[in-house]
């Protein structure tokens, strides 16, 4: 491959570009604003935008594009091209042509080294071309396997365009959700919209307007009609319309449109929604269409009306429609000499009389001959000459189905080339709500089809044209929507019906469907000008049978770009016609995706909060220095700096927990304990009022879902506790079963009503004197008692459970008193060296008795029998219970795995999901884990194969490479017998 | 009585302890320089310096307020059954004002009422002689598991747009309207009080973190904190 | 060299439909086409794929193309291990470059509950030779330098599951090179073809009805995922499947700063950069069933939120297009594969959120199937039965993981 | 947020305010074969087209009630409170009420 030539820009100074002041000119020219690009000093005026102040500066390339590293220039600019993508910041894909200067921005160029004006990356290009046809990395560097990573690390390392910020902790920008509920949305503020956002508000309805336009008034500021676009948007506002702006819709999800208005998300939902977002104009595809200098005539016009700017010195317009007529009579005026206009249409078109309003007779043709500009008809555009911008333009004759006539062409020379291929609906809101894209032969390009409930279209998206209709159809819309509501009367209906019959009066304009592409032979032309896919690729694609459109988009990622289709979905879908014989209705189109406009994450993000569960003694903790970690959507102090003495505390003197997380429930009627007994594998309706029992709660298919405690608090209530992170969903399960069975019980959550203690340890009952006057002795009462009495003047509920295996007290009381229960419990417990304790001391001491914690020691799998719980379940209960026949199904299956406890023969301690290996293979798995000081030995629990479970069984734990001996254990580690806590 | 220890109420000085019922956010009131008095057993913020200022802003921009200290009591049965225990007049949607309590229908079987702390004890008596003799009725004190705060104002609209999909535009969402909705991602419960004076309610556990989204919007919104004592005003100023 | 460059077709035009084949393949996803191609390997050729729509119009076109095989069963582990051992030497078996960067693969725990199914996995990985270990918030750091990883974090990430030879591939083109594969293997690919019917006697698949009319067969494979419910009661076998949509979305092209998969289950996002520089991020399912493959705002905003903690400086970068799938959900999360009550009518479905992964394995496992009539061992604990018999592989409860 | 419920007691809400309880699935009357079980707990008719299934107004007034939705449009045709007939079984579906079993989250 030859060394590619490292082309040099010629830096030949163009006139000032500046004009005069603009009627509706947008920039404030008294001030001036600064910023840097690519390093040096730009100035601009407020009201600038970064690629108008830039243009202003004498910049022509804006930026390179994706593949071959070609030089590009403006478009649209209306934020649909990719063409002045740049980084502002730490933000990329900023669109230069819409976004507002701003005193001191950084912005740089995207995808080129070392510069924009000079990219050793254009190589691809010179040398690329027959080189790197569309899918061309799926064919290389197959062998040797290695060659493919290496590689992709070069391809990785010129891949992408913009770059992303340093790490940092946290976001810069507070964007903000902002919910807003209205009769009517309108999207899209040129006439069409505003006209239909004041009808409907004046006929009564609350209407909301967004415009994704720094302000509104859509194409009308392109063609100068500043003053219709003022007293348009007066006419709306003064109707109580709440007209947003700059304000981008994004997609319909459903009836819900997220609107993008700088750092708010509104999340607007209406009962009705008009879209007026008018239409999309096309380029021209051609040999070096994508030249620097080639401009849509919405782009040039924007740049002379909005911004004062000569858009260029000569220009060629090419066009296929009157779009381009009326842009030469407008850029004469901006002061460009306009060489020629080649119109695709034949003779006599152009010169129908419009209701332009402005006095002048007969068409623009007739004006433009007026002025004696040349106009060819049946003419075109078939390439662009010039090295990085361009010098001349190849105009040619072309006959109806679009090939070039021999002998035709003609050169002009020209800097400025205006293109326009006539208009696409931009329709993608609608075709996201529901509506089915129908081709339409007149004008050669794809409708919104049949509209959802609710949905109305208005203006050039409803095919619309020019004139009055865009403000008719505007018109009838906005009243449709009111009528829906049931807003107007007669009067009303008459006129919207009035206006639909004089839009269907009215003449389609006359236009050329451009040719699918012309020039072929000549250079590339390009189709999408994201993605660097030229005509050529489309055809040569379908030649290797990527023959239907959603298969060629794929292979040349055609419409895969920023634009997502804005500038090359009917381009590509006409070549795909071309290239297949099918008719455009047969190729069709692609879907239609949100976000419409790409919009940065941090927007959708919104704010940054995370709901979080906190215990009313939480603050205390934190006070203890105590490590404060997630256990399902609650904050939980895991320990408090020195978890083993936390745990022989427990052990020899006493310790206090926070266990207010636990789910907890009170269910109060008659058929509650039968209730209760349907939903449980043991039996809770002969609970002894007082008395306390375990419940492990099954699926139908005998499953653990959940445990806890369950205390009759009187013949008809029951107090039921639930793991913390199962709480939901056990009242959840609760509330369902009780619609099913409708018995006579009702169901309250007070999770969050009660905060809980457990005041554990041999010296709990003298503590708990000094706080209580209840008779605490072992006698009044029992382990597993529950009573009712004030601790530290608080009424609270007392149940001697004993989770932790120590003599035990947990207080459940009004979580309003947490810190003042928690303190007095602290206070009278100092003398007997209390100490609070966390969850990780919690989980060493419920392991020493064998407690399982559900979810850990049990998966979705376990069942009571496998899980060492086969007392549990009481199959001789008279009724049936959730999981009944499961359980007896299982009881007469040989169990995969078993849940035993373990004893390592070694003081090391595996990590908990270490495997039990047999055979040199996965047989189960370590599911708890600890070393106890307390029994100077390392413990746990773990599911083995059946023929393990049993007791003194030597197993093996394959733990991070290491191989751990352990036996076999199937009774409690520590007081098996249970005599501490029944003490 | 069964559930007393539910009731904060039922607290009572004894062997020395002087228990006082406090807000999951009493620290981040007395932070914002919240003046903090013991009322019916509640430590509650009365004011924020200036009753004055604090009413302004209310009429001005917005106001925030905790409120947990209000008394909840919630009446669960057949929907004949609750029809006579509650006041005349109230339908699915709409709360009813009656005895200086707001009696607010979580729907036909479920139905939560809220009273001021002084007035509990009456209340509760008078629920549970109702339920007493009215088969399959049941009465839960719920006070201290549903935290409240109220937004008031004209930005409080605003600011519940910042936090939840409820549509409180005043035709959707009329006086009295009550709606269990999402609030910050969270079950609650929204009370149009009056005006644009909203009472959201919602699992105490949650307050420290609907603390901060709420006032997080309302700083943003030109909210101020609002205590106890202008609220009273408020309030005094709608039932007028 | 000169073959690279010149256009040759990748498979036949679209020919008519014959009146019998000795397998239909219902669906022209990755499952459907692996397992022609491996038919036609072994010489079965007279085999038709029938796709509803175009080649890879399902989730083999909708996927975040995360490829990994530190499952937490062993039956799962050995099977998707094959897999992408598979997936490995895919590009020279169909001389046809997939894309494969085998660039590694983070699952993030944010708890001690996460970390401890992680470790599960890892072990059980270890004894089944699969390369999958527990590392720490250095190693992290090291491996995904752009992303949050300290304690200020919302969810502070506490340890993560590295597996090495975890990875993203080119979705598309893996449809490509096994339907090129296939169709140079003889079999016939029949594009905008469906399947409104399957003809049964005597207990046996006879045939199916298409909108393209009649067709008779030997065997009926039904490789069509989400939609396999509808297939499967044609046939009339009832299946233990709900149908989920599953969304991802793409940014604008980045300069490539992340070489590394990312996956949180906490905080449900799923976040990998493509060769193209686009981030690649998904979630997890919508809870309720759908055949609607339309994305929802809630997914959207949940999923920019949970991206943006773990690297805040992507605030700025824009979500250039989103989608939804469907997504063939099974009871214990591991796939249903192989033979049914039904003679001849072969079925491989339950492939949820994680089935893309499994294109080549299925592909030759059902082809050997197809071929000796026997089961082949690797894929006999996915047996339809083994819900009848309540005996669950359950990668449910490897709760951290939907990838 | 995507398509909207409603609640038969609060009124129409974003479906994200409830939790999705599975199509209603009749529970055997009397003690059913091993088979016959497993059918009910595991098999679906995950129908294309107009389904009965639960909903949990899980942010609202915690209430269960079922709607008919068409699962190719997620158009809802209508909600109602049950009527109790029982036979229903429970919301034991991934995603559903049940929301993490012990952390386990789908996939
Ligand atoms: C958003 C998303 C992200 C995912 N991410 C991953 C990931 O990172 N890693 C991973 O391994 N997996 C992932 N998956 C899952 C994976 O995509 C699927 O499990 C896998 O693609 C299913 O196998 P398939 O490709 O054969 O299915 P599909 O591609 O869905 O194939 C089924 C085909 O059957 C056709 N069909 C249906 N009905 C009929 C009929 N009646 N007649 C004829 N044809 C019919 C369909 O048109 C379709 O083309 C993801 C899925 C989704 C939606
Ligand atoms: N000169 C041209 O090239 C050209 C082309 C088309 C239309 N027109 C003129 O425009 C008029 C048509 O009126 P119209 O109102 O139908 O179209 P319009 O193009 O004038 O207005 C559409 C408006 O919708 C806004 N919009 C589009 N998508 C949006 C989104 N997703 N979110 C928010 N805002 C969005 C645009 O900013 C624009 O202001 C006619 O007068 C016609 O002459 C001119
Ligand atoms: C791995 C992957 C990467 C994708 N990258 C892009 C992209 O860069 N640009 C784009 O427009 N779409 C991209 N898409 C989305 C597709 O354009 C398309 O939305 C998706 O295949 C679903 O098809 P549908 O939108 O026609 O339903 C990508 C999809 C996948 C699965
Ligand atoms: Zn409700």
């Amino acid at each position: 491959m030859t060394r590619p030539r490292l082309e040099r820009l010629q830096r030949t100074e163009p006139a000032p570009a500046r004009l005069g002041p603009q009627p509706g000119e947008r920039i404030d020219r008294a001030t001036e604003l600064t910023f840097t690009f690519d390093g040096k000093l730009v100035r601009a005026h407020p009201g600038d935008t970064i690629a108008s102040a830039l243009f202003a500066a004498g910049r022509r390339t804006f930026s390179r594009s994706f593949k071959y590293h070609r030089p590009r220039g403006l478009l649209c600019c209306a934020g649909q091209c990719p063409n002045c993508l740049v980084q502002v910041g730490d933000a990329a894909g900023v669109r230069a042509c819409t976004e507002p200067v701003r005193e001191g921005m950084e912005v740089h160029h995207l995808n080129a080294t070392p510069s924009l004006d000079l990219d050793v990356m254009r190589a691809t290009d010179l040398a690329g071309g027959p080189f790197t046809p569309p899918g061309f990395y799926y064919k290389t560097f197959i062998r040797p396997r290695k060659a493919w990573p290496l590689y992709e690390k070069v391809l990785r390392s010129v891949a992408g365009l913009g770059r992303i910020g340093a790490p940092k902790p946290h976001r810069e920008s507070r964007t903000d959700y902002r919910r807003r509920h209205a009769d009517v949305l309108v999207v899209g503020g040129g006439p069409a919209g505003l006209v239909s956002a004041a009808r409907a508000a004046e006929l009564g309805a609350d209407v909301v307007l967004v415009d994704e336009g720094v302000e509104p008034g859509g194409h009308l500021l392109a063609e100068g009609r500043h003053e219709l676009a003022c007293a348009l948007a007066q006419r709306a506002r003064d109707a109580g319309v709440d007209l947003l702006a700059p304000a981008a819709a994004l997609g319909n999800f459903d009836g819900i449109v997220p609107v993008w208005a700088g750092d708010t998300l509104h999340q607007i939902r209406a009962r009705r929604q008009v879209a007026a977002t008018g239409a999309i104009e096309q380029p021209l595809i051609f040999a070096g269409n994508d030249l620097p200098g080639v401009m849509l005539s919405g782009g040039a016009r924007r740049l002379a009306a909005l911004y004062a700017l000569r858009p260029g010195e000569v220009a060629v317009v090419a066009t296929c429609d009157d779009r381009g007529l009326e842009a030469a009579l407008a850029l004469r005026e901006a002061g460009v000499r306009v060489a020629a206009v080649a119109d695709l249409r034949p003779a006599g078109a152009g010169t129908a009389a419009l209701s332009r309003g402005d006095g002048s007779s007969g068409g623009h043709a007739d004006a433009l001959r007026a002025v004696g500009v040349e106009l060819l008809h049946e003419t075109t555009v078939v390439k662009a000459e010039g090295r990085s911008s361009v010098r001349a333009a190849v105009l040619a004759s072309v006959d109806p189905s679009g090939r070039e006539r021999p002998g035709t062409r003609r050169l002009v020379e020209c800097d400025l080339l205006v293109v326009s291929g006539g208009e696409v609906p931009a329709g993608s809101l609608l075709l996201q709500a529901g509506a089915r894209a129908v081709y339409d032969p007149d004008t050669g390009r794809f409708n919104a089809g049949e509209l959802p409930e609710g949905v109305h279209a208005a203006g050039a998206v409803a095919g619309a044209r020019d004139g009055v209709e865009p403000e008719l159809s505007g018109s009838a819309a906005g009243a449709d929507a009111a009528h829906a509501l049931g807003l107007g009367d007669e009067r009303s209906r008459g006129q919207a019906n009035e206006e639909r019959a004089r839009l269907a009066r009215s003449t389609a304009p006359e236009a050329a469907p451009a040719p699918a592409v012309v020039g072929e032979g000549e250079g590339k032309c390009f189709v999408c000008l994201c993605e660097d896919v030229t005509a050529k690729d489309i055809a040569y694609s379908v030649g290797e049978g990527f023959d239907s459109i959603e298969l060629a988009k794929r292979y040349t990622t055609v419409t895969m770009g920023p634009c997502q289709g804005r500038m090359c979905q009917l381009a590509s879908i006409r070549l795909m016609a071309r290239s297949t014989g099918l008719s455009l209705d047969q190729v069709g189109t692609t879907t239609a995706r949100p976000p419409w406009s790409s919009v940065p994450m941090g927007v959708l993000a919104g704010r940054p909060f995370e709901p979080a569960k906190r215990s009313s003694i939480h603050a205390r903790h934190r006070a203890l220095g105590a490590t404060v970690m997630w256990a399902g959507d609650w904050r939980r102090a895991y320990d408090y700096g020195d978890p083993e003495g936390e745990v022989l505390a427990v052990h020899e003197r006493a310790g206090l927990i926070d266990v207010s997380t636990l789910g907890k429930m009170i269910l109060q009627g008659p058929e509650a304990g039968a209730f209760l007994d349907r939903l449980y594998p043991n039996r809770h309706a002969n609970l002894k009022v007082g008395r306390i029992r375990y419940g492990v709660l099954g699926s139908d298919s005998g499953r653990i879902m959940d445990d806890g405690t369950i205390c009759r608090l009187a013949q008809d209530a029951f107090y039921v506790t639930t793991t913390s992170s199962g709480a939901e969903a056990v009242e959840g399960w609760f509330q369902w079963w009780q619609t099913e069975w409708r018995m006579d019980v009702r169901i309250t959550d007070v999770t969050p009503a009660l905060a809980a203690v457990n005041l554990a340890g041999p010296r709990a009952r003298e503590i708990m004197a000094a706080l209580t006057d209840l008779d605490c002795s072992n006698e009044a009462f029992a382990y597993l008692d529950g009573k009712r009495a004030h601790v530290a003047g608080v009424p609270a509920l007392l149940l001697r459970i004993g989770f932790v295996g120590e003599l035990g007290y947990e207080i459940h009381f009004p979580a309003a008193f947490g810190e003042h229960v928690w303190d007095a419990v602290m206070e009278a417990g100092a003398p007997d060296g209390l100490r609070p304790f966390g969850l990780e001391p919690q989980r060493v001491l419920r392991l020493q008795k064998m407690h399982i914690l559900v979810g850990q020691d049990t998966d979705s799998e376990s069942n009571p029998f496998d899980a060492a719980m086969p007392w549990i379940v009481k199959l001789d209960k008279e009724d049936d219970f959730i999981g009944r026949w499961a359980l007896e199904q299982a009881q007469g299956r040989e169990p995969v795995g078993k849940l035993v406890g373990f004893t390592m023969n070694d003081g090391a301690s595996p990590n908990e999901g270490a495997a039990i290996v047999v055979d040199e293979g996965p047989a189960g798995r370590v599911t708890s884990s600890r070393f106890s000081r307390k029994l100077g030995r390392a413990i746990g629990m773990a599911w083995v194969p059946p023929s393990l479970a049993r007791d003194g069984a030597a197993i093996e734990i394959a733990d991070e490479g290491r191989r751990l001996r352990a036996e076999v254990t199937t009774t409690p580690f520590y007081d098996p017998d249970q005599e501490r806590l029944r003490s | 009585m069964t559930l007393e220890f539910l009731s904060p109420d039922r607290a009572r000085v004894q062997m020395g302890f002087e228990p006082v019922a406090r807000s999951a956010v009493e620290r981040a009131l007395r932070e914002a320089g919240a003046r903090l008095e013991v009322r019916d057993g509640w430590s509650v913020a009365a004011d924020f310096g200036s009753i004055d200022a604090e009413l302004r802003a209310c009429k001005e921009a917005a106001g925030i307020a905790e409120c947990s200290y209000l008394s909840k009591l919630e009446l669960q049965g057949p929907g004949d059954a609750l029809a006579q225990v509650m006041p005349a007049g109230i339908e699915p949607g709409r709360s009813l004002r009656s005895g200086g309590a707001w009696w607010c229908p979580i729907h036909p079987e479920r139905l939560l009422v809220l009273c001021p702390a002084s007035a509990t004890d009456t209340m509760r008596e008078r629920l549970e002689r109702d339920v007493a003799d009215r088969a399959g009725t049941s009465l839960v004190e719920v006070t201290t598991g549903l935290a409240a705060f109220t937004v008031t104002g004209p930005a409080s609209r605003e600011i519940l747009a910042r936090l939840s999909a409820l549509d409180t535009r005043p035709a959707s969402f009329p006086e009295r309207g009550f709606a269990p909705v999402s609030v910050a991602r969270i079950p609650a419960m929204v009370l149009r009080e009056g005006g644009d004076r909203f009472l959201v309610l919602f699992g105490s556990a949650y307050a420290d973190y609907v603390w901060t989204a709420l006032t997080d919007a309302g700083r943003a919104l030109g909210a101020s904190l609002v205590g106890a004592d202008a609220l009273e005003r408020l309030a005094e100023a709608d039932d007028a | 060299m000169r073959d690279l460059f010149r256009k040759r077709r990748m498979w036949r035009p679209r020919g008519e439909l014959r009146d019998r084949y000795d397998v239909v393949i219902i669906g022209g996803g990755s499952h459907g086409l692996a397992t022609a191609y491996y038919l036609a390997q072994r010489g079965i050729t007279n085999v038709a794929v029938l796709e509803k729509s175009y080649i890879g119009s399902g989730a083999a076109g909708r996927n975040t193309t995360i490829l990994r095989s530190n499952y937490r069963t062993p039956e799962g582990a050995r099977f998707y291990d094959a897999s992408v051992k598979l997936y490995d030497g895919l590009s020279a078996e169909l001389d046809f470059n997939v894309l494969f960067s085998q660039i590694g693969h983070l699952t993030l725990s944010h708890t001690d509950r996460a970390t401890y199914v992680m470790r599960e996995r890892a072990e059980v990985n270890r004894l089944l030779g699969i390369d999958s270990r527990v590392i720490g918030s250095e190693e992290i750091k090291r491996l995904a330098p752009a992303m949050q990883v300290g304690e200020h974090a919302v969810h502070p990430i506490q340890a993560a599951l590295y597996h090495p030879p975890g990875g993203i591939i080119r979705h598309d083109a893996v449809v490509w090179g096994f339907a090129r594969g296939a169709d140079r293997g003889g079999v016939e690919i029949h594009p905008y073809t469906e399947v409104t019917g399957i003809e049964r006697a005597n207990g046996r698949v006879s045939g199916v009805q298409t909108s393209r009319g009649r067709v008779q067969a030997g065997t009926v494979v039904s490789a069509t995922a989400g939609w396999s419910t509808l297939l499967a009661e044609m046939a009339g076998v009832p299946l233990p499947i709900t149908t989920h949509i599953l969304q991802a979305f793409v940014t604008e092209p980045l300069k490539p700063f992340l070489h590394v998969v990312i996956v949180s289950s906490q905080m449900h996002v799923y976040i990998s950069q493509t060769d193209r520089g686009e981030l690649l991020v998904g979630a997890e399912i919508e809870p309720w069933t759908t055949y609607r493959q339309q994305g929802t705002l809630n997914f959207l905003q949940e999923a920019s939120r949970h991206t943006v903690e773990l690297f805040p400086q992507l605030e700025h970068a824009r979500i250039l297009r989103s989608w939804a799938g469907l997504c063939d959900i099974s009871p214990d999360y591991s796939p249903i594969l192989g033979e049914t009550e039904v003679g001849g009518f072969l079925v491989s479905s339950g492939w949820g959120t994680y089935g893309f992964k499994a294109a080549p394995i299925v592909g030759s496992t059902l082809a050997e199937l197809v071929a000796t009539g026997r089961t082949p061992e690797l894929i006999e604990p996915f047996r339809l039965e083994r819900f009848y018999d309540d005996r669950l592989v359950s990668e449910l409860a490897a709760a951290a993981v939907s990838h | 947020m995507s398509f909207l419920l409603t609640c038969p007691h609060c009124g129409t809400r974003e479906v994200t305010d409830f939790a999705y309880g599975g199509e209603v699935v009749s529970r055997p009357v009397t003690r059913p074969s091993a088979r016959a079980l497993n059918a009910y707990n595991y098999f679906r008719a995950n129908v294309a087209g107009v389904q009965r299934e639960w909903w949990y107004h899980r942010s609202g007034c915690r209430t269960w009630f079922q709607a008919e939705r068409d699962t190719r449009t997620n158009e809802v045709v209508s909600v109602h409170l049950p009527s109790g007939d029982g036979g229903g079984r429970g919301p034991h579906e991934p995603g559903a009420a049940h929301g993490d079993l012990g952390g386990a989250t789908v996939g």
